[in-house]
């Protein structure tokens, strides 16, 4: 049985330490497999590891590996391998995008800037080929999820220190998950087919996968619609009263964790600095209409920082006195600001509105832009290519602009991370993914307080009321809650739904 | 008849050849078109250049023009070599050195009108004259050439041959030139246009001492605008002497092949008449005989004419020609042989 | 013999008074000629009238082309509401995108054609005329120009001098006339070696008129085939500049960049799609039989 | 002696921009098997276009009327297939101006042989020897070189000369050649009208000469026919032309010509211009230039007039015209 | 010629090595860098991507390393498709974007020829009109409306052929992706013929071909054809580098495995080893199309000559 699987652009590449988006996890989950993998709904489980300890204060993680694990040359799985992996995550020569989501481990980020060349000094042992040992530098309460990401997958040791970097060539290219990968032809498709050697695999129902590259959402639900593909992992969102219209129940909208948002430049100096304004243009974005309207899915409207669902949090998300106010109170009350802050109609404020090109950043920059309009605010709309959008933000030069983060693992310090005053380093301010250079050091502070926090709920507290800090000070637009669009043939079974849309292949099954 | 003036054009050694090509990448011939020229033009006298079709004598005039570079040898007008005289200058120059084109039709810009194609000589030599006085001048030259100066907006390809070639004397003689070199200018014409066109030229040449290189098949047309006459074959000059003294006295055998050949506009005598066309293997200039280049046609060749290539002697008179039997073949009056007169 | 003395003096007078002298061009020729072509008749009357709607609509429809109707986003075409074309996803009524996009897509295809044709012809022309050297450079100029990827020079436009519709027509002209400038050079080269080009400087005409007068003009067919060719992909250039950046700016629009927006929603939302379209195939149409029209006209063996 | 070509009343218009222009009117004239029809005239009086008309070869602005009889078919109006049996097999036509009627980019073999190939079924091989075998005969030398050429690397004469060959290589029943030796030495040019003669004598060609110069219309034309502004204005056999000429122009052209064997200060042409097309004179559209014009010339066009021995012309006046001896 | 062309294939690596320079510092004046994606790496990763492509050191000295590699024959990595180095990138994709430019330029050219051919022949009559008509749908649609509507109408409706995808040696995936190249090609094609072709027809060595009686077919096919050539073959260089180039939107609506996308979506990402590889790729292509259109120009009008 085939599966052909729309997977978006092009993976960039096979090798799961310079990876960096879904298009190369959707193919490098299925042919390797972590010490943790996941379950149809995402959730973490047993992987390699067949069990494992975690210490009193969190911080030492003991892991056993399966029996019978090997990679699909017959030369077994150790936790050598892991180590290994481990090291070469965060050895600065491989260059890891990624390499960061691991830095909770004890040294990673030392040894990944350069500061300890020792690559032993890793809190990531083997204490036999069984058993693995990863000492964190402090308790982390994702840490289990982040282990079935990608970045944490092992290596074959002795194929990398063979090749180096051409061990993910096609032709060499050996792994321990439930699929191996047989073919790639850039541009077109990546070809897998089953691993007979797999710990699971006569419970694994589908022999061959290809996952397809087609950038092009119309042209992707073209060919799904033509019976090429089985399962989209994308549509465009105009298409999907049509889908729901005409291919009931195939098209699935899923809360994501992630949010898009506008960036507002509070660098000193800027306009935007002065929260009235700010206050004002937050409070005048009419949420609701963005999500059913303009893009036509459903996307929730944001208010706070944090997407609801997100692990490890309080139970009632934040949530604004003003949001229920209606639209027209705001407006007053807007303008009231506005004049506090000295623009009015003889004086109108004009901000230039920067968005990357794309449909639909274009099409809510525009509502925005008149839903300000009796703000006497005056949008300049400005698009730009991806690559100088974001050196535009980066740079602070910019006055509003458009932003998104998917979360990497399920918790709120992902995304409250952004809002985080940026580090001085040489001189110059680092502000990171804190485009807008929102700096407030209570908020700092309870950051700082909640990582080292041992009791999750009392951690969840301590962020709760740093989104507070924030969200009361407008430090950023939040718009809308992303979903996940897929469109799945009900030829397919054992898709599920989850807020991480991963579905392994192995889940799946396919009835002809 | 010709009074001694300065020398308006001399030709020293010119040279040209041309290669061709058979096939895109194969091997070029060598084509000699032009070899050892030289002759002076003088002041208000008219040269004519007579010889056998494909013998060179466009190639001479467009050579004399700067058309085409020679390859070896000199041009002078005036003293000044032309050869190597700046482009934008050259340019000036040609103000006093006008042609007319052997071929008239394609010598006439399709997209543009007669008007336009008669005027452009004088709008980039003349740039001071005023539009109404250019458009006067051409009318005027246009009446001067037959031509009905209704039909000044017309395209070339509207016309016929007589009258393409017309508007191609008009345009070579609107800049008041002081020299032109003639390629055939009234062949294609019928005889009282020629007559009038020749008459043109006469007058201009009395009046304001036009000088002309005048190159034609037509003998009686040479005969009768010629002060002298130069003969080529294959490239090289043969004979050249006034035209009283070609005509009545040539010298070399191929000149004397030519007169004899002349077509005469009465049906009786041209009928009588038994024409010795040249009969033997045609020379080519890709190839050309060893010697002289004439002797696989000549009459009076001897052995020795595929030895050497006969030297342009100048003889009695001051006229010049390149035969070694040239002393025999006088004093026969070619065209009285011909039963004319 | 009196009568005869009057005949001739008539005869004469009558080829006087013809007033043959004055000029008649090879323009007011051509026109004359492109009167006479129905297609390219009626297609200048239909493309006046596309100019004239497209200048002159924007003040009669009820909704501007930006303002958003909340009540009526997405919506099919609906005379109640006066959104004879629908709405776009952002409520906005069509009809009057439609009409702002023809203006846009109007100046921008008549500005940049000229720059590309005028920069395509000259640079051609010249480099053929000269030949040798001279066009080995000019020519191989242009193959690096057409080896490098262009949107590497659109991008760094943008970027140095900043948003500026000016900018627009110097990018597009940039790029459209590389193509012409070789097709105008090949036909040089072969136009130069003409008998009448060779008369031409004979008669001591300058290398620039000769190009200006003798070739430019032999060369009327395939420039003004090729500049009606180049309209299109002026067109769809337009509203790839625009997605780098540069060019139109929402929320103003062209009939490229609505088309680009259509596109996808062909099948749902047909009305976003079919509008813009019929605009340019009909105007793309019109100024393809103009061309026609043109050509024949020049020509002038063609009657 | 039979008929091949029989001509009445041909007349062709060219549409010009808002006039027209009559280029050839109401011409008749008839041609025999093996004769030499001389064609002579004004240039600009329509002899080209007449016989263009009948090849149905016109430019797109032309129209042609009459009737142009090979046979009992009709060559005016005839469809283009129908006409490719007949042309280039049976009428061939040599065209007046020899750079601009040769292919630029195709080899002279190539346009030589081609006839060959398509009216006699020559395959490639024996037509092209037969055309350098033709290039021979025309007196090009180096014939199996030359036949490599193009067209703009010979000289005048020699693609006069591929266009005389081209036109004899199927031996045509009529040949037209226009203007065919203007760019011809005389030498060659007497091989030619040799090649023309032995083509008239011991094929049965018929041959239109139309020509400008009276050397050699004297030389091997039958009949000759004089026209004037798209006009017939004299026909009739050359001795009586020469030696008798009945209209005035007629005298004139054999007045203007000059003569070898003496040079005169001055030609003598006709006086004035030649008439514009567009705006005929009335009457007799010579009366502008004529020294014998009277009242009615001036009113009515005179038609061709029979003459004894099978002339006509077209000429009111009745009376001696001074002659000048010719020779 | 000879001489000629073999200069030209001389002069091919000094203007290749020019586009390549000039298209590197281009490149680098561009803002934005190949790791500027939506989210911002943290300085120590960038740090390490910045030293594993040499991006670290001045810009000359990368330039020189760059050059060095090239002279070696080494185009260097990718920096966004990491699994593949610029040279296996290029020889994937390109046979098959050349395959695919190729059937539909030969198909095209051919087809636009006849279509002008024949408009030509018929001016301003109904096969013009209707000729035009046909042939211009192509260049007037823009080609990703077309390869949509394509898509859609002959793989989702129809389901004649499929929807999109590469299957191996599978000519029956090409239809839809080389039509939709082709026809906009065809109709440029035909456009320009059919303009010189009137002007042909109206010359006289078309009236003396004629007058040999060789009929209208032979007369267009051997007479006509190669003087009304002439502009068509100074298009079909320009031609055929846009129907390599223009395979951007096919490639990706159709999901190709074609390189003509690198030469956009490289450019767009800052791929600078793909940008450099693509050009000098291209460059070459260029220069040879060019050198050939030139010989053949020759060819068509041999008064035409180089020096
Ligand atoms: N395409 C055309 N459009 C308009 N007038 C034309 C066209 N072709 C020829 N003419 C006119 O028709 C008349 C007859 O031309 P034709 O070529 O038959 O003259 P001809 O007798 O052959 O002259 P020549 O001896 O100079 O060749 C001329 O006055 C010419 O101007
Ligand atoms: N561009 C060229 N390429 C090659 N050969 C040429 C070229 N031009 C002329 N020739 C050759 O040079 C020789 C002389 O040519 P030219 O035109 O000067 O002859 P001509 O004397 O004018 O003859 P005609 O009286 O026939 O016009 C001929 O053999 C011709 O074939
Ligand atoms: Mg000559
Ligand atoms: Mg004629």
């Amino acid at each position: 049985v085939t599966l052909q699987l729309h997977n978006g652009g092009d993976p960039g590449t096979l090798d799961p330490h310079k990876a960096s988006g879904d298009w190369e996890n959707r193919v490098i989950g299925d042919y390797i497999e972590g010490l943790l993998t996941e379950n149809p709904s995402a959730e973490a489980i047993p992987g390699q590891a067949e069990s494992w300890d975690i210490s009193e204060d969190g911080t030492v993680y003991t892991f056993h590996l399966r029996d019978g694990i090997q990679w699909s040359d017959g030369t077994p799985v150790t936790a050598g391998d892991f180590v290994f992996a481990f090291q070469r995550l965060f050895n600065p020569a491989t260059a890891a995008d990624y390499a960061y989501l691991q830095f909770p481990i004890k040294n990673a980020e030392q040894i990944n800037s350069g500061e300890i060349t020792d690559l032993n000094e890793l809190g990531v042992k083997a204490i036999d080929d069984k058993t693995l040992e990863i000492t964190l530098n402090a308790s982390t309460p994702f840490f289990l999820e982040a282990l079935t990401h990608y970045t944490a997958y092992p290596v074959p040791r002795h194929l990398v220190e063979e090749l180096g970097d051409d061990w993910t060539k096609v032709e060499n290219i050996v792994g321990n998950g439930p699929y191996l990968v047989k073919e790639w032809l850039p541009g077109s498709y990546v070809r897998s087919e089953k691993n007979p050697d797999y710990y699971d695999a006569e419970n694994v129902q589908i022999d061959e996968v290809y996952y397809h590259v087609l950038e092009d959402q119309a042209a992707a639900l073209n060919r799904y619609r033509a019976g090429e593909f089985d399962i989209l992992t994308d549509f465009p969102a105009d298409q999907y009263q049509w889908l729901q219209d005409n291919m009931p129940g195939q098209a699935h909208v899923t809360p994501f964790l992630g949010i898009y948002y506008y960036v507002m430049n509070q660098e000193e100096g800027q306009v935007l600095s002065d929260i009235r304004i700010r206050e004002a243009l937050s409070t005048t974005v009419v949420r609701d209409v963005i999500g059913p309207d303009i893009l036509g899915t459903g996307e929730l409207p944001a208010y706070g920082w944090v997407p609801p669902g997100t692990a490890n949090y309080v139970e009632n998300a934040y949530h604004p006195e003003w949001a229920d106010v209606p639209y027209e109170e705001r407006v007053e009350k807007a303008i009231g600001l506005m004049t506090e802050a000295g623009y009015g109609p003889d004086n109108p404020l004009t901000l230039q509105l920067r968005y990357n090109t794309n449909d639909n950043h274009q099409r809510i920059a525009v509502a925005i832009a008149a839903m300000w309009e009796p703000l006497g605010v005056k949008v300049e709309l400005f698009n730009a290519e991806t690559a100088v959008h974001y050196d535009a933000l980066r740079a602070g030069d910019f006055q509003v602009g458009r932003a998104g983060w998917l979360l990497d693992y399920n918790d709120p310090s992902n995304t409250l991370d952004l809002l985080k005053t940026g580090v001085s380093q040489d001189g110059t301010m680092n502000w990171g993914n804190n485009y807008g250079r929102y700096s407030n050091a209570e908020y700092d502070a309870l950051m700082t307080q909640a990582s080292t926090e041992l009791d999750l709920e009392a951690r969840g507290e301590l962020l709760a009321q740093a989104e507070k800090i924030a969200m009361d000070e407008f430090a950023a637009i939040p718009i809308y809650w992303y979903v996940s669009k897929d469109v799945v043939s009900p030829k397919i079974s054992g898709f599920e739904e989850n807020p991480k849309n991963i579905f392994r292949t192995r889940w799946l099954s396919k009835s002809e | 008849m010709m009074e001694t003036q300065a020398n308006l054009l001399e030709i020293r050694d010119l040279k040209k050849t041309f290669s061709i090509a058979t096939g895109l990448f194969s091997r070029k011939l060598t084509l000699t078109a032009l070899s050892d020229i030289n002759f002076n033009v003088r002041q208000g006298e008219t040269l004519g250049i007579v010889g056998e079709s494909g013998c060179g004598k466009s190639t001479l005039g467009r050579c004399i023009l700067q058309l085409i570079s020679p390859d070896e040898g000199q041009v002078l007008w005036l003293g000044q070599d032309l050869t190597r005289v700046p482009a934008e200058q050259m340019r000036k120059r040609r103000a006093d050195l006008q042609i007319i084109f052997q071929d008239p039709l394609a010598s006439l810009n399709p997209r543009m009108t007669v008007g336009e194609i008669i005027e452009d000589p004088l709008k980039a030599l003349k740039p001071d004259l005023k539009k109404a006085e250019r458009r006067a001048r051409v009318v005027r030259v246009m009446e001067a050439v037959g031509l009905l100066p209704e039909m000044i907006n017309r395209y070339p390809h509207e016309f016929s041959g007589g009258q393409a070639q017309r508007i191609g004397i008009a345009r070579a003689l609107i800049t008041e030139p002081k020299l032109i070199v003639c390629d055939e200018p009234v062949s294609a014409l019928d005889v009282s246009i020629q007559a009038q066109i020749l008459n043109l030229l006469a007058e201009l040449k009395d009046e304001f001492g036009l000088t002309l290189v005048f190159i034609s098949h037509n003998l009686s047309v040479v005969r009768h605008v010629s002060d002298r006459i130069l003969v080529l074959y294959l490239g090289r000059i043969v004979e050249l002497a006034s035209g009283d003294e070609i005509y009545e006295d040539p010298r070399h055998p191929y000149t004397r092949a030519l007169l004899t050949a002349v077509p005469i506009p009465d049906p009786k005598l041209a009928r009588q008449r038994n024409i010795d066309a040249l009969k033997g293997e045609i020379p080519s200039p890709i190839n050309p005989p060893s010697g002289c280049a004439f002797r696989t046609r000549c009459r009076f060749a001897k052995p020795q004419c595929a030895e050497i290539r006969p030297p342009l002697e100048t003889i009695e008179g001051g006229r010049l020609v390149a035969c070694i039997r040239w002393r025999e073949i006088q004093g026969e009056r070619v065209i009285e042989a011909a039963g004319t007169a | 013999m009196t009568g005869k003395d009057q005949v001739l003096t008539a005869y004469a007078n009558k080829l006087a008074s013809l007033d043959a002298p004055k000029g008649r061009s090879l323009t007011q020729d051509a026109l004359y000629r492109l009167g006479r072509n129905k297609a390219a008749v009626f297609s200048i009357v239909l493309l006046v009238l596309i100019v004239v709607v497209a200048f002159a609509g924007p003040y009669l429809v009820p909704w501007g082309y930006s303002q958003v109707d909340w009540s009526n986003i997405r919506k099919p075409p609906d005379f109640d509401a006066g959104h004879f074309l629908g709405t776009d996803q952002n409520g906005r009524d069509m009809l009057a995108r439609v009409l702002q996009g023809t203006q846009m897509s109007l100046i921008v295809a008549f500005v940049a054609t000229l720059v590309s044709v005028s920069i395509g012809v000259v640079y051609g022309a010249v480099a053929g005329y000269f030949g040798g050297r001279v066009d080995a450079i000019m020519m191989r100029f242009v193959d690096i120009m057409y080896a490098l990827p262009y949107i590497l020079f659109v991008i760094i436009l943008v970027v140095m001098f900043g948003r500026n519709p000016v900018l627009l027509f110097v990018g597009i002209g940039a790029i459209e006339w590389l193509t012409m400038a070789r097709i105008v050079r090949g036909q040089t080269l072969s136009i130069k070696e003409k008998e009448f080009v060779e008369a031409a400087r004979a008669s001591g005409v300058k290398p620039f008129f000769i190009i200006m007068r003798h070739i430019v003009p032999n060369l009327t067919g395939p420039v003004v085939i090729y500049a009606t060719l180049t309209i299109p992909e002026i067109i769809i250039a337009e509203s790839f500049l625009s997605y780098l950046g540069l060019g139109v700016q929402e929320p103003q629009t062209s009939l490229g960049t609505l088309i680009s927006a259509g596109a996808p929603v062909a099948e749902v939302m047909p009305w976003l799609l079919l509008a813009p379209a019929a605009v340019l195939i009909t105007l793309l149409f019109c100024l393809t039989y103009i061309g026609d029209g043109l050509r024949d006209a020049l020509d002038p063996k063609d009657r | 002696m039979s008929k091949v070509l029989e001509v009445n009343d041909l007349s062709v218009t060219f549409a010009l921009r808002n006039s027209e222009v009559r280029a050839v009117n109401d011409l008749s004239f008839t041609l025999e098997a093996g004769e030499t029809l001389a064609v002579v005239g004004e240039s600009g009086s329509g002899k080209s276009q007449a016989f263009l008309s009948i090849m149905g070869l016109l430019a797109r602005n032309g129209r042609t009327t009459g009737t142009a009889m090979m046979g009992d078919i009709n060559l005016v109006g005839m469809r283009t297939s129908q006409l490719d049996h007949i042309r280039g097999k049976d009428i061939a036509m040599i065209f007046q101006d020899p750079m601009t009627s040769l292919n630029p980019s195709l080899r002279v073999k190539t346009q030589l042989s081609e006839v060959l190939v398509k009216h006699r079924g020559f395959d490639k091989d024996k037509a092209t020897r037969a055309a350098v075998e033709m290039l021979e005969r025309v007196g090009i030398p180096e014939p199996a070189k030359r036949a490599n050429a193009y067209p703009h690397e010979m000289s005048g004469g020699m693609r006069q000369r591929v266009m005389i060959a081209m036109a004899l290589l199927c031996q045509p029943k009529i040949l037209i050649a226009d203007e065919p030796t203007t760019a011809l030495d005389v030498t060659v040019q007497a091989q030619m009208l040799d090649l023309f003669k032995s083509l008239t004598d011991d094929f049965g060609t018929s041959l239109v000469l139309i020509t400008h110069d009276l050397g050699v219309v004297a030389g091997v034309a039958d009949r000759m026919m004089v026209m004037y502004g798209g006009r017939a204005v004299e026909k009739g056999n050359v001795n009586e032309l020469f030696y008798d000429p009945r209209h005035p122009y007629t005298l004139g052209l054999l007045h203007s010509t000059p003569h070898i064997a003496h040079r005169a200060a001055r030609l003598d042409p006709i006086k004035g211009l030649p008439p514009s097309l567009e705006h005929l004179p009335k009457g007799c559209s010579f009366n502008p230039r004529c020294d014998f014009c009277f009242d009615r010339c001036l009113e009515e066009r005179p038609p061709l007039m029979p003459l004894a021995g099978g002339r006509e012309k077209a000429c009111f006046y009745e009376g001696p015209l001074q002659t000048r001896k010719v020779a | 010629m000879l001489a000629y062309a073999f200069r030209r294939v001389l002069s091919a690596i000094p203007i290749a090595l020019i586009a390549v320079t000039a298209c590197f510092f281009i490149l680098r004046l561009a803002p934005g860098g190949p790791f500027d994606g939506e989210r911002a790496l943290p300085p120590t990763v960038l740090a390490n991507l910045r030293a594993h492509y040499n991006l670290d050191q001045p810009l000359i000295n990368q330039y020189f390393i760059y050059i060095w590699r090239l002279l070696h024959g080494d185009l260097g990595p990718s920096m966004v498709i990491d699994g593949f180095n610029v040279s296996q990138l290029i020889a994937i994709g390109f046979p098959f974007t050349l395959t695919m430019a190729l059937t539909a330029f030969v198909i095209a050219t051919a087809i636009g020829m006849l279509a002008g051919m024949v408009a030509a022949v018929y001016q301003n009559k109904w096969p013009d009109y209707v000729l035009v008509l046909a042939v211009m749908i192509g260049v007037l649609i823009p080609n990703f409306l077309m390869a949509a509507l394509l898509q859609l109408w002959f793989g989702v409706y129809l389901r004649w052929f499929p929807a999109g995808g590469w299957v191996n040696g599978s000519w029956w995936h090409l239809v839809l992706p080389v039509t939709v190249l082709a026809w906009p090609h065809a109709g440029r094609i035909s456009r320009l013929m059919r303009g010189s072709m009137i002007e042909v027809l109206g010359t006289n060595y078309v009236r003396t071909a004629r007058s040999k009686g060789l009929g209208e077919r032979l007369v267009l096919a051997r007479h006509a054809i190669k003087p009304a050539l002439l502009p068509v073959v100074s298009y079909l260089g320009p031609g055929l580098s846009y129907l390599l180039t223009g395979s951007l939107a096919v490639e990706q609506i159709f999901g190709l495995p074609g390189i003509g996308k690198y030469f956009v979506t490289a450019a767009l990402n800052r791929d600078y080893g793909v940008v450099l590889g693509t050009t000098i790729l291209y460059m070459f292509i260029i220069l040879a199309l060019n050198l050939i259109v030139d010989l053949v120009y020759a060819w068509l009008d041999p008064k035409v000559r180089y020096r």
